[in-house]
């Protein structure tokens, strides 16, 4: 590509949206753009809604209602393969990583949804503790060597959105600050990313913009520029 | 000379199927200290924690507690003997309640747990006990919640309260902190902090501002071996650790607080 | 703060409410008493000892499965073990009384249950079910084989004898009596076991092994203890059995018997205690009334509708459903 | 004299399992056709049936049969087809003194060593088969013989009756194996039979078991090899579940054939009519020991089970099933038995037609003389 | 003649020859049971009915429509595999993530019904289903007499075994069964269609049994209740190979049928309870069986 993204072009959006678990009531009328190439996170405390947010955007709770609309196709009735399809990579908090294929199949798993995704030469010298350990049992593996699998599995599919359940957890920080440098590139890119993250320290100067979630729904929206200014009431949502 | 020592290995190896995951590590826990294991993904800290509790069985070297070589007790025994583990996915028993989760811990002691012609009214004078330690935890309105209904902070705190309740002599955390808040991250600090009053703790923890705050000794595992050892201070500032582990800005902190690892150190 | 007087209001609270669940637990006992102990007034008492019998049976599998965890696929061993032993004593040895004989045959089951337990134990989950089978097969090889069993054609005759040498069994009611007393006290027992400190210990084992481990439990001597008590009253439940038919098979020893404990546990309620008693109760009498009626060429499958009736609808069994809904509707 | 004024019938066989095509439902059937003909009553008492699946399971049989006669007033029971049930049921039927009518069963120890005042062994049994086809086979020149053995106190009767009639005819048992009970695949053992070079495979079982070894035995060439298959309890509906062009030639022995005579031929087939098949021996002296006993309650005019066993041991049996057939003192009812021999699918006219009789064997001759019973009824 | 703990050598070849047989119906089955239970985690109870159900159908297709072996070998399983998947659609789907003890029920319940059902239509005396002619006969090995039609069950057996377990171990589609068990969810996350492939896998391993099934129709009696005394056999098998490994099912499924053959030969009684023996003897040294992944 050569001019860069079209920054208007409106990749996510979710309106209105309530999820459920059983009897619970999770998500309270979500609501939330994403645009083209933008990286925006979700903030909030233990439980807030965060997981379940993307989850619902996966169709992967046990009920919903509202509106999802990806590239400007209505998915509330769609199954959540259909979903995938449509060019949605997903990362999920506890890894999934699957103990009856070793590293290698992991990683070759998920089916390419788009041409353009990156080669398996490409990610393995991002990532050289799966090089070495790539005929492993997949679950056999550390647990940030995990974690590197998991979000690594998705970068091949050449999904064009990204959402990344808290992809830093129980990494090292030198591999922290790689992801970071990864996630830079693919915005480059003009990859969509929706990023949860509990490690703000990470998130910062990725973002593009910031939700904090509490109690199932938006309830603040922080531009980058407008960071410093709202500090205090951001520390305030998060508790500290 | 191994009085000073609650803990150590020596020479200790695992092999999985030719891969050395931990290779040729001594450790050496000094009595009454918070000593932190961290190191990159893959080096070995679980797997060691592992072979301490021996849920993992050593290629080869010795483990020694007090000077006594325990390398080929079962982890029962071990538990007995007061080397006490917590787990990195939290473990409690779900469908008891959380004071039960605590009696079972101290019944323990009370030589009756193959009693089974007895009543179960017997073990009503360890309440007493177990409220204390849920008191200590801050979960004594939620002594007669079952235990899945509870949050996961909650129930991490309800993990280290049995913990505690074997009375160990020696702590072995796995990642207290993982998946949890800022608010939650520095809830579970004080509460270390005052269960390590009067005993040993070793701990592996990827969070380092965590780390920077608790810990009086810090063993560093690269690949499965020893990198270096030292306070936080000598080890952060060690070239190799900031290239292997900590990264370029070498702080390796998470969270929103920004805490200044000296100023932690200086309010110990 | 007023800590230490919040503490000891919850333990009270605590205590208060044991102490309700037990006074329930009375009523709900006292009542199926009285009903039993009127029953053979009203029912035939053979059928009804019948009952009571793989009742015991279930109860005593329930107390592995539902309260261990342990899936022993091999339950029948025990049932057969105690009532072939019991059969060929008091078949042979006319000097024996009933219940030495039934002791007798509690006791090898015992014994069998400990082998049985010493190469099982340390086998997890579908494992463990297989292993278990395994050697009960062996056993139901075993008897096939033996001459003393009389192989497929049982072993037929078995005198009901004198109670203590003067209670005469032959006379059904006294039978019944004996039958309930025993199964009585057997259910306490197990009721006690459950609650007791050893009780505690089996839950936490069930539901996170590696986690009581680390508490310093030696899990695998605990699991055998429950598998060694559960085999003994299994024999004991094989042992009344044969002298109340007076009759020892295969049948008894076939892994379709471990087949049906499971079944009988399953639809009246693993885990609960009143649970394989109803189940017990409910499988004999529906096996029994088809086999009488028009349907009588189809138990097999209304038992198998059943099942996956059970399955798809009733998962926590007959007991199980009650106790939800109770807990849904009354508090 | 008639309790509670009625005539209360047990029917217990297999309804279910291995043995429910020889008795089962159609033996049923049978009985209740023997009750229409008698015209629902006797001597003014009603007669009424209750019925039960054994299961196979003496375990069930004892249950079933201690609750009728304690709780439902049965006065007898009629079926009884595996002899562990048998056994069972003559049990408690000797306790509470009923009488018992044996149907199905084989081992020729019902009447022996198992013996009670309170039951007729009404059918055939493993004496009276072993006599049938083995000596004829060893009189046609198959001296040395295999036998397949299905491992269980049926079998083994079997085989006892088996031996001693070959080597009494002055044949050769040149070995024998014992399969486990049931068994679905016999390629091994007929591997071995033939290995064995006996001049005659005999298969000392019953049921699915005997079919099971036939099929295999065609499979692997053992007929076109020169070796005779000798089945020893083989019923009707094994036969015809077999086919004629797997089964033809085949020697057996039987206690009747529906095709003998025209007696025969008119109850068949109006059994027929009620059931879609042909009746097997099993079935018909479901009929006959039931009409039998019926005349004795009515001759009698009492269902006591003493009163009745001894009118009916004191009156032949004269029907479309045996003529002149005697109950013994020990139970055992001695009539003539046949041997059979299986039609070839060319000489075969119908779906049933399956059989010629090739010899009748005199009743005196078919059974275990008394002089060597060791039943405690028999007094020598 | 030379002999061997004295039986022939002859004799013995041959009963190595027919154990070898029988161990590849054992594979066949136990293959399915394997892929059941490895892909799904299910304990297939109704595997004995389905290998039945794929004889009865091969008869049945045969009495009323005429349908020849060559084409009830492909249509019998296929009717199964669809039974299968209903099956798997209306009942198995609805325990899915529940306890294996569930499924193990459920199944059971299902094979009970089915088998009861046939029982009370076609009785349990066999149905008869006459060898295909151009199987008549054998040939004389010279050690016996192997008729063509057991050479042809071990070769296609194999073939199908051996066909089944490249698919799953060595295809993408393979290892997206694999995956698509341990967490379905996740992999409908990543563009399967998990509910589908797990409805086909199940079709698919009982598709097995009754190909078993229509292998058997003209060798053994084809009766309503022929699975069930099977069932624990095979189930037996698989423990032996280690619950779920595919390769370990279809080894050990041969190598039960060889070591049943020795023990019919040496001490045929106890025929029946060798392969518990040896499960007891193989669990105490091998706690996941012989190819079983440590649990
Ligand atoms: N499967 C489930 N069933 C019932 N409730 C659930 C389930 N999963 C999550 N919840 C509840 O939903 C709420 C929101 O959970 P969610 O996982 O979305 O939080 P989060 O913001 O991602 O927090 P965390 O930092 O813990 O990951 C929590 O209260 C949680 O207890
Ligand atoms: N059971 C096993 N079989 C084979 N390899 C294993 C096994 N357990 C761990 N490993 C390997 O051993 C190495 C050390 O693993 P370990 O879990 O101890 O790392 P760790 O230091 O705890 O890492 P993390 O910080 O990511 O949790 C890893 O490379 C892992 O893949
Ligand atoms: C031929 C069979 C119906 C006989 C039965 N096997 C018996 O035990 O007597
Ligand atoms: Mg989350
Ligand atoms: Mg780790």
């Amino acid at each position: 590509m050569s001019h860069g993204p079209d920054k208007e072009y409106e990749q996510l959006r979710v309106s209105g949206l309530h999820a459920f678990y059983g009897e619970s009531h999770i998500l309270h009328g979500i609501d939330m753009v994403v645009n083209r190439g933008e990286l925006v996170t979700l903030l909030g405390r233990n439980g807030a809604g965060r997981t379940t947010t993307l989850k619902a955007i996966m169709n992967m709770v046990g009920r919903r209602t509202g509106s999802i609309m990806i590239n400007g196709e209505e998915t509330m009735s769609c199954a959540p393969h259909h979903i995938a399809r449509l060019g949605v990579g997903y990362c999920p908090e506890h890894r999934g990583i699957f103990s009856s294929l070793n590293v290698q199949e992991n990683l070759t798993l998920p089916p390419v949804v788009r041409s353009g995704g990156m080669s398996l030469e490409e990610i393995y010298t991002m990532f050289p503790n799966l090089y070495e350990r790539r005929f492993s049992q997949g679950t056999k593996l550390s647990g940030g060597e995990q974690q590197m699998l998991a979000m690594a599995r998705i970068l091949r599919t050449g999904a064009n959105m990204l959402l990344l359940d808290e992809i830093t957890e129980g990494l090292a920080p030198v591999i922290v600050e790689k992801l970071g440098e990864v996630l830079t590139a693919l915005k480059k890119k003009g990859l969509t990313i929706v990023l949860v993250e509990q490690n703000f320290h990470f998130a910062k100067p990725l973002a593009d913009r910031h939700y904090v979630v509490e109690h199932g729904q938006i309830v603040e929206e922080i531009r980058a520029d407008e960071l410093e200014a709202k500090q205090s009431l951001l520390n305030d949502y998060l508790g500290v | 000379m191994s009085e000073q020592y609650v803990l150590e290995t020596r020479n200790l190896v695992k092999e999985f199927k030719g891969f050395v995951a931990v290779d040729d590590v001594n450790l050496n826990i000094r009595k009454g200290d918070i000593h932190a294991l961290i190191g990159p993904n893959g080096a070995g800290k679980t797997t060691v924690f592992n072979l301490l509790t021996k849920f993992l069985i050593p290629t080869r070297g010795k483990i020694l507690y007090k000077g006594e070589d325990i390398t080929s007790l079962k982890s029962a025994a071990i538990a007995r003997k007061g080397v006490v583990r917590s787990f990195q996915i939290s473990a409690v028993f779900p469908h008891m309640t959380a004071l039960e989760n605590i009696r079972v811990a101290l019944q323990t002691f009370e030589g009756n747990s193959f009693s089974f012609w007895q009543a179960g009214a017997r073990l009503n004078k360890l309440n007493e006990r177990a409220m204390e330690l849920l008191d200590a935890v801050g979960l004594t309105s939620f002594a007669n919640t079952t235990t899945v209904e509870l949050a996961y902070g909650r129930k991490r705190a309800l993990e280290l309260a049995t913990t505690l309740a074997m009375e160990p002599e020696i702590l072995l955390l796995d990642e207290p902190t993982q998946g949890m808040g800022s608010e939650d991250v520095d809830r579970v600090v004080e509460l270390v902090r005052s269960a390590a009053k009067g005993r040993t703790v070793l701990m592996v923890e990827h969070n380092l501002s965590v780390v920077s705050k608790l810990c009086d000794r810090i063993t560093v595992l690269a690949q499965g071996a020893v990198l270096t050892e030292g306070d936080y201070e000598t080890v952060s500032a060690d070239p190799r650790v900031r290239e292997v582990y900590m990264g370029s800005d070498g702080s390796g902190e998470r969270g929103a607080t920004e805490t200044n690892p000296a100023s932690a150190e200086a309010a110990q | 703060m007023n800590q230490p007087i919040t503490q000891t209001d919850i333990q009270k609270a605590i205590l208060e409410q044991q102490n309700a669940e037990n006074r329930k637990k009375m009523i709900v006992n006292a009542v199926l008493l009285i009903l039993l102990l009127a029953a053979p007034f009203a029912m035939y008492p053979v059928f009804l000892m019948k009952i009571l019998c793989f009742a015991l049976f279930a109860v005593a599998f329930n107390l592995l499965f539902g309260f261990t965890g342990l899936l022993s696929f091999g339950h029948a061993a025990f049932l057969a073990t105690g009532g072939y032993t019991t059969g060929y004593l008091l078949t042979n040895y006319s000097g024996l009384t009933t219940e030495m004989g039934i002791i007798a045959g509690t006791a090898v089951a015992t014994l069998l249950g400990l082998g049985f337990a010493l190469l099982s134990i340390r086998r997890q989950g579908i494992y463990f079910a297989m292993v278990t089978l395994a050697l009960s097969q062996l056993v139901f090889f075993f008897f096939v084989q033996s001459e003393f069993t009389g192989g497929e054609d049982g072993m037929h005759g078995i005198p009901r004898g004198q109670l203590f040498g003067f209670i005469n069994l032959e006379d059904n009611l006294n039978m019944y009596y004996f039958v309930l007393a025993v199964f009585i006290a057997c259910y306490l027992l197990v009721q006690r076991i459950v609650n007791s400190p050893y009780g505690q210990v089996l839950k936490a084992i069930k539901q996170n092994e590696p986690r009581a481990v680390s508490l310093g439990y030696n899990v695998d001597r605990y699991k055998t203890l429950a598998f060694v008590i559960s085999a003994a009253l299994a024999g004991l439940a094989g042992s009344m059995k044969s002298v109340v038919f007076q009759l020892a098979s295969l049948n008894d020893a076939h892994w379709h018997m471990s087949g049906e404990v499971i079944l009988m546990t399953l639809v009246g309620g693993m885990g609960t205690l009143l649970g394989p008693v109803v189940g017990a109760t409910f499988v004999v009498n529906v096996e029994y009334q088809l086999s009488q009626g028009p349907l009588r060429d189809w138990v097999d499958p209304i038992l198998g509708g059943i099942f996956i009736i059970t399955v798809l609808a009733f998962r926590s069994g007959i007991v199980g459903e009650i106790q939800k809904f109770m807990k849904k509707n009354l508090g | 004299e008639i309790t509670d004024n009625t005539v209360k019938i047990g029917y217990l066989a297999d309804m279910s399992g291995t043995y429910r095509d020889l008795a089962g439902p159609n033996g049923l059937k049978a009985l209740e056709m023997a009750i229409a003909d008698f015209g629902g009553k006797v001597k003014g008492a009603k007669i009424e049936v209750v019925s039960a699946d054994d299961r196979n399971s003496p375990d069930v049989a004892s249950s079933t049969v201690r609750k009728w006669v304690e709780n439902d007033n049965v006065d007898m029971v009629s079926g009884l087809v595996a002899s562990s049930v048998t056994i069972a049921a003559t049990k408690i039927l000797e306790e509470s003194n009923k009488l018992g009518l044996v149907n199905g069963s084989a081992a020729s120890s019902i009447t022996n060593e198992h013996c009670t005042p309170n039951h007729i062994h009404y059918v055939y049994d493993t004496y009276a088969l072993s006599i049938g086809t083995p000596t004829a086979i060893v009189q046609e020149g198959g001296k040395s013989w295999f036998i397949l053995t299905a491992d269980y106190a049926f079998g083994h009767a079997m085989e006892a009756d088996v031996t001693r009639v070959v080597e009494s005819n002055g044949g050769e048992i040149v070995g024998s194996i014992r399969h486990p009970f049931p068994t679905d695949d016999f390629s091994s053992y007929i591997l071995q039979a033939q290995a064995s070079g006996a001049d005659v495979i005999a298969l000392a079982n019953a049921g699915a078991d005997t079919t099971n070894a036939i099929t295999t035995a065609g499979e692997f060439g053992v007929t076109q090899a020169g070796q005779t298959i000798a089945g020893l309890v083989v019923f009707l509906s094994d036969v015809h579940a077999l086919g004629t062009e797997v089964a033809q030639g085949l020697q057996l022995t039987t206690g009747w054939y529906w095709d003998m005579n025209d007696e025969t031929r008119e109850w068949s087939d109006r059994f027929m009519e009620e059931t879609g098949a042909r009746p097997t021996m099993v079935h018909a002296g479901i009929y006959s020991s039931a009409m039998q006993y019926f005349k004795a309650v009515e001759a009698t005019g009492s269902d006591d089970s003493q009163t009745v066993r001894k009118w009916m041991m004191e009156n032949p049996v004269n029907d479309m099933f045996a003529k002149n057939g005697i109950v013994r003192e020990d139970g055992r009812m001695v009539h003539d038995m046949y041997l059979a021999q299986v039609k070839s699918p060319e000489d075969s006219t119908g779906e049933w037609d399956l059989y010629d009789i090739v010899r009748t064997i005199p009743a005196d001759e078919a059974f275990r003389p008394l002089s060597e019973s060791k039943c405690k009824l028999v007094n020598k | 003649m030379s002999m061997i703990f004295g039986v022939p050598f002859a004799v013995l070849s041959g009963q190595l020859l027919i154990g070898i047989i029988n161990g590849a119906f054992y594979a066949l089955l136990s293959l399915g049971l394997a892929v059941i239970f490895g892909l799904l985690k299910i304990i297939n109870f109704a595997h004995g009915a389905m290998y039945m159900l794929g004889a009865m159908v091969t008869v049945i297709m045969f009495d009323a429509l005429g349908v020849n072996y060559w084409v009830a070998l492909f249509l019998a399983p296929l009717t199964v595999g669809v039974f299968g998947v209903v099956i798997e659609y209306f009942l198995l789907r609805r325990i899915a993530g529940q306890d294996h003890i569930y499924s193990l029920l459920l199944t059971f319940g299902v094979a009970l019904l089915i088998q009861g059902v046939l029982t009370n239509i076609y009785g349990v005396s066999g149905l008869r289903y006459s060898m295909p002619d151009m199987f008549k006969g054998g040939m004389n090995l010279g050690f016996m007499f192997l008729p063509y039609y057991r050479a042809w069950v071990i070769v296609v057996a194999l073939l199908v075994c051996f066909g089944t377990w490249f698919m799953i171990e060595k295809t993408k589609l393979g290892s997206y069964l694999r995956a698509g068990t341990e967490d379905s969810q996740l992999m409908q996350g990543f563009g399967i269609n998990v509910p589908l492939l797990v409805s086909l896998t199940y079709g698919f391993g009982v598709m097995l049994a009754a190909f078993a099934g229509v292998l058997a129709a003209p060798i053994y009696s084809v009766t309503p209740v022929m699975g069930s005394n099977l069932l624990i056999v095979v189930f037996a098998v698989v423990v032996i190979g280690g619950m779920g490994s595919i390769g370990g099912a279809i080894l050990t499924g041969i190598a039960m049928g060889v070591i049943e053959g020795l023990t019919k030969t040496y001490y045929p009684e106890a025929a029946s309870a060798v392969i518990f023996l040896v499960m007891v003897v193989v669990l105490m040294f091998r706690p996941s069986g012989l190819f079983g992944k440590e649990a």
